[in-house]
């Protein structure tokens, strides 16, 4: 950024405390509010004009991947993060963690200074202090340097070579680089066999998806690019490979597999032996408990499928042994060029410490041989099984620093806290695949910037260690980050700033000298375990190893899986809660040879008999006794220890009873420890968005065989549907429901049609009428990964409801998500995943999972809006079922007149400032979107198929005297969808593509006899059940 | 405006006295009762009431407006919802029926106020609270000429208490 | 026993209680027409406009491509005041005076005098703001303008105004009501107080709304329009 | 009891008994009894007390509920309406037993109306003052409750005629408009009885201006019976219109089991069956108070207990046409939902309704309970228990399983929905203790009206009164 912009950013932000104050704050309540005052910029920066948004191109780092995002900055605040459709890993598609990444931006529990930690007490320190302190504690260290422990927070590109390089020049070891979600066994495997971390998947070229406990969905490996590519994979339709998913548990990956082999937990082994033709069928039928027959039937099916893509997640002891045997199958079906491609390997992999690494510099912090430990990112105290006792071994550290910029267990367990800046506050880099380099870029100035007359206003951790190496007087440093960053990019300053506005750059960046690969992986098999059932923990596809727990998005959005949020949970399949006498609801405690912990049961029929699964990353827990936090007199001198007030005391972490263990791949062991459980007696209703998890055949979720696809629609096997529904207008939802829109006045067989009645009559001169808005969402590539759930969050200023201080002041139940029990989330998109199939529950009767995407249908004949008495909603010339907030009263009698219970009521004043209930703490609310109301208690609320984005759009078709082009803007759903499963547009305009969607063979309506007309079309999923095998009916 | 008054505990002997008074043509008789009597209408020979006349016509007069807001409202700011015509007069029936009761109830009410003479300011000479008990009054308006002749009749038919008042 | 006692009846009363009833209904008119508050500077839009010929659009700079109109920033004002001190000589804007409000812009922004830059203890100048509309109202200036809305349709007579003040009601009814019965160029200049001469050619700096003169253009007005 | 005040060898229950009030002589007697009932006395103030306890604690917990939202109260969408609306179609039910009494019986010509009219007209009236704040009291933006009232404004936006719950608006007004005129209509002469026996000139004059000056001419009778004629023959149709009305609010919507053709009679019956449950529960004590025996005779009850019995049997019928209709549909919705209701998470409710409104009301078949008042009492207050549950399970049930499985849910009401459930009864009944003591249950008026007046001449202890006056030279002898 400019200087100017920089001299002037703190006075911007008194500008948009200004604008804050007037535009996010709450909209519908108060009608005659003070006008207040108008600050305007002091020089007003170039290239951004007031009220328009600039978009910067950066780089996620919510996980390892290392997605390319656009940051939609607005008046210099970032407002809403979106994929980077120029970017070759994720081709626009962002997942709900990538999104969330500005409420860790705006997180209100984020240190504002540097912090000390002086006998037991925290205090402030100015930058200055915090510098000299550090250089001081990096001196005094000089005698053991080489004892020195620096651990990050693993990411690809310069800094780590940064990093240490800096860590030489005090003459200390190479940094450790963690990420505690990956999977080393895979990595281990795929290095020895690929040459590669994590070559490139494409499941497209696939004629077979094997996954053994792969979540390729759901955190292993780069999600969205995988993603993307299933969901093309799957939109082959009948041309697209079957999936079949082996394992003790069905994760949302396991869920979108046409089959599920649920074996026991470590018998994968046997039965890659036995796909791979190395073991007997038979042998691996009696180790894993799958059918004979089913296990035949796969490997003839993998021996025709040339090429397969067989992939392995398993977390076991054998996970490198099954791996390895994977890898086998593959090289044998020719995969290895076509399904699985080490060209386009995704760099980002490369050098993640193994966990034993980590647990050996616990073991020498113990052993007290280390003077000094930095960490950076990373949250160890949370992350690593209790069996490890960080703790009690870090407190042996001499001094401990934390570059943490949230209070999480670890920094608390450190002498000096020195903040860090947001990812999205400074430069940086990464190189994602091979070959190709993302740019990071400041996307806005710091929300806390650093206040000192003698350093720099934005100062990251690299900046930090510069000016600490300037202090201790070493030579040839640096100006600045930046500076040096610029220097190792190829193409230097001028190849960046072309690139900037596209965030990416081709080339190479150097390798780190240290490879942390280079060190053979060192297996601990896990103690002694008693216990009748397997425990399968694994980290939560939205909260990975806890990281995202203090996001309030995150905490509200269910878990694609089980629908559960702000909660941890057991999963146990119903033949056991049976057996145990267990209702979903019972607060179980889990007991393992290394503790207790104590959660509510779910009773899912996807996690087998012998065993229980629990989540990894809830259960923050603050060392000091920290009160529960009260918004109402929150000073916010208390620092939130424990991550946060969001994550601090939210259900149990699953590690505290996992016993530790590493397998040969250098990963930990999730699966491989026994448990026993035990009813407390206490019960709780779970907070779950989950109504009933079957549809009744109601034809909410529809599906089709891949095999009747081709057949003429007579011959279909098509579902029994209640009702007679009328497929009079499908397909071609264009002319009867766009006529619909205009109610009679357009309908071509009324009367009136085009009478002079004002905006309606189609052929009225205001042209108000010759648009409507539609969507079409298509199963067959919807993977419930729940994106668009939290796109829509951030597009809309959806407040989050869930956290315990949110509901009433006076005799009112204070739990984590208590009124999600109540049902008062409000997600305006919300992702419906009903079973089919298996009724009573049997384990090893396979079942069928259906995610339906349901936001508000936008009805041509609306059954909410007759009734409501003000016209607080009515159906919009060009098709919007509108609501408008400030001439609601909140009769709901709207909510009741929906049959697709798409609306959702502010029961409390969660958009305003001085409510109890307000769920954007400042900074949150700098994230609120300016051209959204912030609605106030008592209104109801919808999806407006982001409204603010059509007018928009309208606007600037305005201003450029021109017409609306095809598919010229999307709404924000469909824009996250990293399925594409999502499009919108004009279905009286056949430039939009969303027309010839809508003209697709499986098209259909939700309800569709109650003659709603809808505007939101479902393409019908496509099953592909094995050969002779039914599939699964409700 | 004087007269003779007549209050009588029986109700038999206060109709002869009336019938009595008309045969005589005395004056305008006006009959104070504690409740209504047929037998006082026969020997008054009133017609009917004409409030029946308002109800009618404002009944009709309301049903009109009550139809007539609601299909102005609707065509004033045309919002489609639901996808029905603007102006469904269907359901505007039922608005149409609250209105007709609404504005006919309340004529009649004023038209029996305008009829009978209340609200009123003062009670006209000729009242006495026993009527509102268990006495018949007749109050006759009589000149000084045929007052002694009004007072005979009444008393010659048993009225409790017969006096001159102006 | 022939008192006439008075016993007044109770009209009257009803119908005063059904009077006020219907004022009430009608006071819902913009309680803020007509406010002109004093400004930190008493900036003269007559002077600016109208002697110096500038363009609404040199100041208000986003006015025609955003949402916002914009503000100048205190170095816009800079921009030319670092020429134009306090020391005002005479020229034909007037005699030779002393301009006590430069001098106040001058302290916001840190000037030294008449040619020095900024100092770094500018501030910015806090206007006191005047037009509002509820935040659950979106009013896009950049589509009026770009439709040839003249600035004086809803601010008045803006440059001729030593002291702004709010010209419309800015209630619901007045918008729509133009958005319904349309709004004609022609009429929009009137306001404007242009003559014929510039009429023909207008110097808004916008493009002109590609209407025939004397056409009215009519706007959208379903609720979604303003209200989402 | 006392059976014995009935002329000795007549069949009790027949309404027609020449004599209606054998008990009564003359009309002073009528008016000494009843305004003799009006000192206010230690247990009326102790009720009062109670009631505007009750009334204070509702209106505090409404109080928090605007501050703190709507939240307060135990909504679980999907359900979007509880104990509100339950307890506002419970009272707009109440209120229409009373019009019933007043003014259809009056068309009618039923006998026993008129001693018990008076009463349950004052109870209609404040039962809908009661109904009327709930519509308010459930919005989320009370402050916004004009929006639905139809006057010019500045916004140039008007309420929206094609909305079930602008009927609403109307119809309530409406009701409460003319149903309070019929009360206050019929109140004029008997004001005028208190004004004449009334001492203390204040009050006398308060009476004065109430009474608008009524002295009882015949010309002031004649306008009057004519004008309360047609006021009970608007108010006839009105009070089936209004409960049909409401009725709406739920048949115009397509949730299932809401969603049904039987709506508007079904709720009429349920009304006039509820609001007779709440006469006995208010008649039967107030007999006992002021000693009206006389007046609210067995007879009255009797026959009161019989139209009880009738409308108990047509909300049973209605219940088993719903099934019915459900079953027959073919519609799975509606099927689910109905299994649901009796079978499913609503089975406790559903069972609660149907007890208290089909199965003890059966009792009243015999003729001893329909005369025991003790045993009416009890009654009374299982069909008003009865009629509240049938609401509950007609609103709640329906939208906690409608169309998308996916947002089935429950409904647990908290101390907010109950405060201010409490609070309704507590204003109800303070405003009906207010009344009882200020102006006559009864219409003395009318009760004079079928007494036998004092005759000189008269033949027949119970002469055929439609007959007119016996000349004395036509009986020779005198009493």
């Amino acid at each position: 950024m400019t200087q100017d912009t920089k001299k002037s950013g703190v006075k911007r932000r008194e500008f948009l405390k200004v604008l804050g104050a007037s535009s996010a704050t709450l909209a519908v309540t108060a009608c005659e509010e003070p006008t207040g005052h108008l600050i305007p910029y002091l020089v007003s920066p170039d290239q951004t004009v007031p009220g328009v948004s600039t978009y910067y191109a950066t780089t996620c780092r919510e996980c390892s991947a290392g997605c390319g995002i656009i940051s939609e900055t607005r008046d210099g605040r970032s407002i809403k993060l979106e994929g980077n459709p120029d970017h070759p890993l994720n081709r626009g598609a962002l997942c709900a963690k990538g999104q969330s990444a500005l409420q860790g931006l705006y997180n209100p529990d984020r240190f504002k200074t540097p912090m000390v930690n002086e006998n037991g007490a925290w205090k402030a320190i100015t930058w200055d202090d915090a510098i000299a302190r550090l250089s001081n504690a990096v001196s005094a260290a000089k005698p053991q340097a080489a004892g020195a422990v620096f651990i990050n927070q693993h990411e690809s590109g310069s800094f780590p070579r940064f990093l240490d390089g800096w860590l030489a020049s005090f003459g200390m070891p190479a940094h450790l680089s963690v990420d505690f979600e990956a999977d080393h066994a895979a990595i281990e495997a795929n290095r020895r066999s690929y040459g590669a971390a994590w070559p490139a998947l494409s499941f497209q070229d696939a004629k077979l998806i094997v996954s053994f406990g792969a979540d390729f969905l759901d955190g292993w490996g780069a999600s969205v690019p995988q993603q993307l590519d299933f969901a093309d994979a799957r939109a082959k339709l009948d041309g697209a490979p079957r999936f079949v998913y082996i394992g003790p548990r069905r994760s949302l990956t396991g869920l979108n597999a046409d089959e599920w082999l649920a074996c026991k937990p470590g018998s994968e082994l046997a039965i890659a032996n036995a796909l791979s033709g190395k073991g007997s069928i038979d042998a691996a039928a009696t180790e894993s408990g799958v059918p004979a027959a089913a296990l035949q039937r796969l490997a003839t099916e993998l021996a025709a499928a040339k090429p397969a893509l067989v992939v392995s997640g398993v977390s076991g002891e054998n996970a490198l042994d099954v791996a390895l045997a994977v890898a086998a199958i593959n090289q044998a079906s020719g995969a290895v060029g076509t399904t699985i491609k080490p060209a386009q390997a995704l760099t980002g992999f490369e050098g993640i410490a193994h966990t034993d690494q980590v647990l050996a510099a616990v073991e020498k912090m113990r052993a007290g041989g280390v003077g000094i430990a930095f960490v950076r990112g990373a949250n160890l105290a949370h992350a690593l099984p209790k069996a490890a006792n960080f703790a009690e071994a870090f407190a042996k550290v001499g001094f401990r620093v934390s570059f943490s910029n949230v209070p999480d267990e670890t920094s608390e367990l450190c002498n000096l806290i020195i903040p860090d800046l947001h990812s999205l506050e400074q430069w940086g880099d990464a190189e994602p695949v091979k070959g190709t380099i993302g740019l990071q870029q400041p996307a806005m100035d710091p929300v806390y910037p650093t206040l000192s007359k003698t350093v720099p206003a934005a100062l990251g951790t690299a900046d930090l260690l510069i000016q600490v190496s300037k202090k201790a007087g070493s030579a040839n440093q640096p100006a600045d980050y930046r500076t040096w960053l610029f220097t190792q990019i190829p193409g230097g300053t001028t190849a960046i700033s072309a690139a900037l506005p596209k965030g990416i750059v081709s080339g190479s960046l150097a390798a780190r000298t240290i490879a942390a690969a280079a060190t053979t992986p060192k297996s601990t098999s896990i103690a002694s375990t008693q216990g009748d059932l397997t425990l399968i923990t694994y980290h939560s596809p939205l909260l990975g190893d806890g990281r995202g727990a203090n996001k309030p998005w995150l905490q509200e959005l269910p878990d694609p899986v089980t629908k559960i949020c702000w909660s941890s949970w057991v999963e146990i399949h119903p033949e056991t809660a049976q057996r145990l006498g267990i209702d979903r609801g019972d607060i179980l405690e889990v007991k393992t040879a290394t503790g207790t912990v104590r959660a509510p049961a779910f009773v899912y029929l996807g996690v087998h008999k012998d065993a229980i699964a629990m989540p990894i990353g809830q259960g923050h827990r603050s060392k000091a006794n920290v009160p529960d936090f009260q918004p109402k007199h929150d000073d916010s001198k208390q620092t939130q220890w424990g991550y946060g007030r969001y994550a601090r005391g939210i259900g149990a972490n699953a590690l505290d009873i996992l016993p530790l263990g590493t397998n040969a791949g250098g990963g930990m062991i999730l699966t491989a420890t026994k448990a026993s459980i035990s009813k407390t007696g206490d019960h709780r209703t779970l907070p779950s968005t989950e109504g009933s998890a079957r549809q009744h055949g109601r034809g909410i979720a529809q599906a089709i065989n891949a095999a009747d696809l081709s057949k003429p629609p007579a011959e279909r096997r098509e579902e029994e549907l209640p009702g007679d529904a009328s497929h009079a207008f499908l397909p071609g939802l264009r002319s009867p429901v766009a006529a619909d829109a205009q109610g009679d006045l357009g309908s071509p067989t009324s009367a009136d049609q085009g009478k002079n009645k004002g905006m309606y009559a189609p052929n009225e001169e205001r042209g108000m009428s010759k648009r409507r808005w539609a969507m079409t969402i298509d199963l067959a590539r919807c993977t419930g990964c729940s994106a668009c759930v939290t796109a829509c969050y951030s597009e809309n200023n959806i407040p989050t409801v869930g956290a315990y201080w949110q509901n009433a002041t006076l005799f009112a139940d204070a739990r984590p998500g208590f009124n999600i029990e109540r049902g008062r989330e409000m997600n305006w998109i919300r992702l419906e995943r009903y079973f089919e199939g298996n009724l009573d529950g049997k384990f090893g009767e396979d079942f069928e999972a259906r995610f339906v995407p349901m936001m508000c249908q936008q009805c041509g004949n609306a059954p909410c809006e007759p009734v409501c008495p003000v016209y607080a909603t009515y159906h919009a010339p060009d098709g919007l079922n509108v609501q408008v907030y400030n001439r609601c009263v909140g009769t709901r009698y709207c909510s009741n007149n929906c049959p697709y219970k798409v609306r959702y009521f502010n029961w409390f004043g969660y958009g305003e400032a001085d409510r109890k209930q307000y769920a954007f703490p400042e900074p949150l609310n700098w994230q609120l979107n300016p051209d959204v109301t912030v609605r106030g208690k008592g209104v109801m609320e919808k999806c407006s198929f982001c409204v603010q984005r059509i007018r928009e759009s309208e606007n600037r078709a305005a201003a450029e005297h021109r017409e609306m082009q095809g598919d010229e803007f999307t709404t924000a759903c469909a824009q996250a969808c990293p399925s594409r499963a999502i499009t919108f547009g004009d279905a009286a305009d056949p430039n939009w593509s969303v027309t010839q969607l809508i003209a697709d063979r499986r098209a259909y309506h939700v309800f569709e006899e109650l003659n709603a007309f809808t505007a939101v079309v479902y393409l019908k999923k496509v099953n592909h059940p094995a050969a002779g095998a039914a599939p699964a009916r409700a | 405006m004087q007269g003779v008054l007549g209050a009588f505990r029986e109700l038999d002997s206060a109709v002869h006295a009336i019938e009595d008074l008309k045969k005589e043509r005395v004056g305008d008789i006006t009959v104070y009762t504690p409740t209504p009597r047929h037998e006082f209408e026969h020997a008054m020979e009133h017609g009917p009431s004409k409030v029946r006349v308002f109800t009618l016509i404002f009944g009709l007069a309301g049903v009109t407006f009550g139809y007539w807001i609601p299909v102005w409202i609707s065509d004033y700011w045309p919002l489609v919802v639901g996808g029905k015509p603007i102006a469904s007069w269907v359901p505007f029936t039922i608005l149409g029926f609250e209105v007709m009761v609404l504005i006919g109830g309340l004529a009649t009410v004023f038209a029996m106020f305008g009829f009978a003479g209340i609200p009123r300011l003062t009670t006209t000479v000729g009242y006495d609270p026993r009527f509102s008990s268990g006495h018949f009054g007749v109050w006759v308006e009589a000149e000084a000429d045929t007052a002694d002749k009004a007072m005979n009749i009444l008393k010659k038919h048993g009225a409790e208490e017969v006096r001159r008042e102006r | 026993m022939t008192e006439r006692r008075k016993w007044t009846a109770i009209p009257g009363l009803l119908a005063l209680a059904i009077g006020a009833v219907m004022l009430s209904a009608y006071s819902g008119a913009s309680s803020s027409q007509h406010r002109s508050p004093v400004q930190p500077i008493a900036f003269p839009h007559p002077v600016h406009v109208q002697k110096l010929g500038m363009n609404c659009l040199y100041c208000h700079n986003a006015a025609n491509k955003s949402m916002d109109p914009g503000l100048p920033a205190v170095g816009t004002c800079i921009g030319c005041h670092n020429m134009v001190g306090p020391e005002r000589p005479a020229s034909d804007l007037g005699p030779k005076r002393h301009s006590d409000e430069i001098a106040k812009l001058y302290k916001y922004a840190d000037v030294a005098g008449p040619g020095a830059g900024m100092g770094p203890n500018a501030k910015p100048i806090p206007w006191e703001r005047i037009h509002k509309v509820p935040e659950y109202v979106h009013f896009p200036h950049t589509r009026h303008v770009n439709a040839g809305v003249t600035c004086q349709t809803c601010h008045g007579q803006i440059q001729k105004m030593d002291r702004v003040y709010q010209f419309a009601s800015l209630n619901m009814g007045w918008c729509v009501s133009c958005h319904v019965n349309g709004y004609s160029p022609k009429e929009g200049e009137e306001a404007a107080g242009y003559s014929a001469a510039q009429q023909a050619s207008p110097n808004s700096g916008v493009a002109p709304a590609n209407l025939a003169i004397g056409e009215r253009k009519k706007a959208r007005y379903d609720c979604a329009n303003c209200h989402y | 009891m006392a059976t014995s005040a009935l002329p000795s060898g007549q069949r009790p229950n027949i309404p027609s008994a020449a004599v209606r009030f054998p008990a009564i002589k003359s009309y002073e007697q009528v008016d000494s009894d009843i305004a003799g009932t009006l000192g206010p006395s230690l247990g009326w103030f102790a009720a009062l007390g109670i009631a505007i306890l009750c009334m204070l604690i509702g209106a505090t917990t409404w109080t928090y509920q605007i501050h703190e939202g709507l939240g307060a109260a135990g909504y679980q969408p999907p359900v979007m309406w509880g104990v509100y609306i339950v307890t506002f179609v419970f009272w707009v039910g109440i209120g229409h037993a009373g019009t019933l009494i007043s003014a259809i019986l009056y068309l009618f010509r039923a006998g026993f109306r008129t001693s018990i009219y008076r009463a349950s007209e004052a109870m209609t009236v404040f039962a809908v003052m009661t109904a009327g704040l709930f519509p308010i009291l459930h919005l989320g933006r009370p402050w916004k409750f004009f929006y639905l009232i139809p006057y010019p404004n500045w916004r140039l936006i008007w309420p929206n005629p094609k909305s079930p719950l602008v009927w609403d608006v109307f119809a309530i007004l409406t009701y409460l408009t003319i149903s309070s005129t019929f009360l206050y209509i019929g109140l004029i002469p008997d004001i005028a009885i208190l004004r004449d026996r009334e001492k203390n000139p204040i009050r006398k004059a308060i009476l004065a201006q109430l009474s608008l000056g009524w002295r009882n001419s015949d010309r002031e009778w004649r306008h009057f019976t004519r004008a309360y004629l047609f006021l009970a023959a608007f108010a006839t149709p009105l009070v089936l219109s209004v409960h049909s009305v409401v009725s709406f609010d739920f048949a115009m919507a397509l949730t299932p089991g809401w969603h049904a053709t039987i709506f508007p009679p079904y709720f009429v019956a349920g009304a006039i069956f509820s609001g007779i449950g709440m006469v006995f529960t208010i008649a039967i004590p107030l007999r006992k108070a002021f000693k009206l025996e006389h007046y609210i005779t067995l007879n009255d009850i009797d026959a009161a207990a019989k139209l009880c019995l009738f409308t108990s049997t047509v909300v049973g019928l209605a219940y088993l046409t719903e099934f019915q209709i459900a079953w027959m549909s073919g519609n799975p919705f509606e099927q689910d939902y109905f299994w649901n209701r009796v079978f499913g998470q609503w089975a406790w409710a559903a069972w609660i309704m149907l007890i208290c409104n089909c199965v003890l009301p059966l009792s009243l078949w015999s003729q001893k309970l329909r005369r025991n008042t003790t045993w009416l009492f009890i009654l009374s207050l299982f069909i008003n228990l009865g009629m509240w549950f049938e609401r509950f399970v007609i609103v709640v049930p329906s939208l906690s399983h409608e169309f998308e499985p996916w947002q089935w849910g429950t409904y647990r009401p908290t101390w907010v929905d109950y405060g201010i459930l409490l609070g309704s009864f507590g204003w109800f009944f303070m405003w009906f203790l207010l009344f009882i003591k200020q102006l006559p249950v009864m219409a003395m008026a009318e009760i004079k009206e079928v007494l036998i007046p004092r005759m000189k001449h008269s033949h027949d202890p119970t002469p055929d009164l439609t007959e007119g006056i016996v000349h004395p030279d036509e009986t020779g002898a005198t009493h």
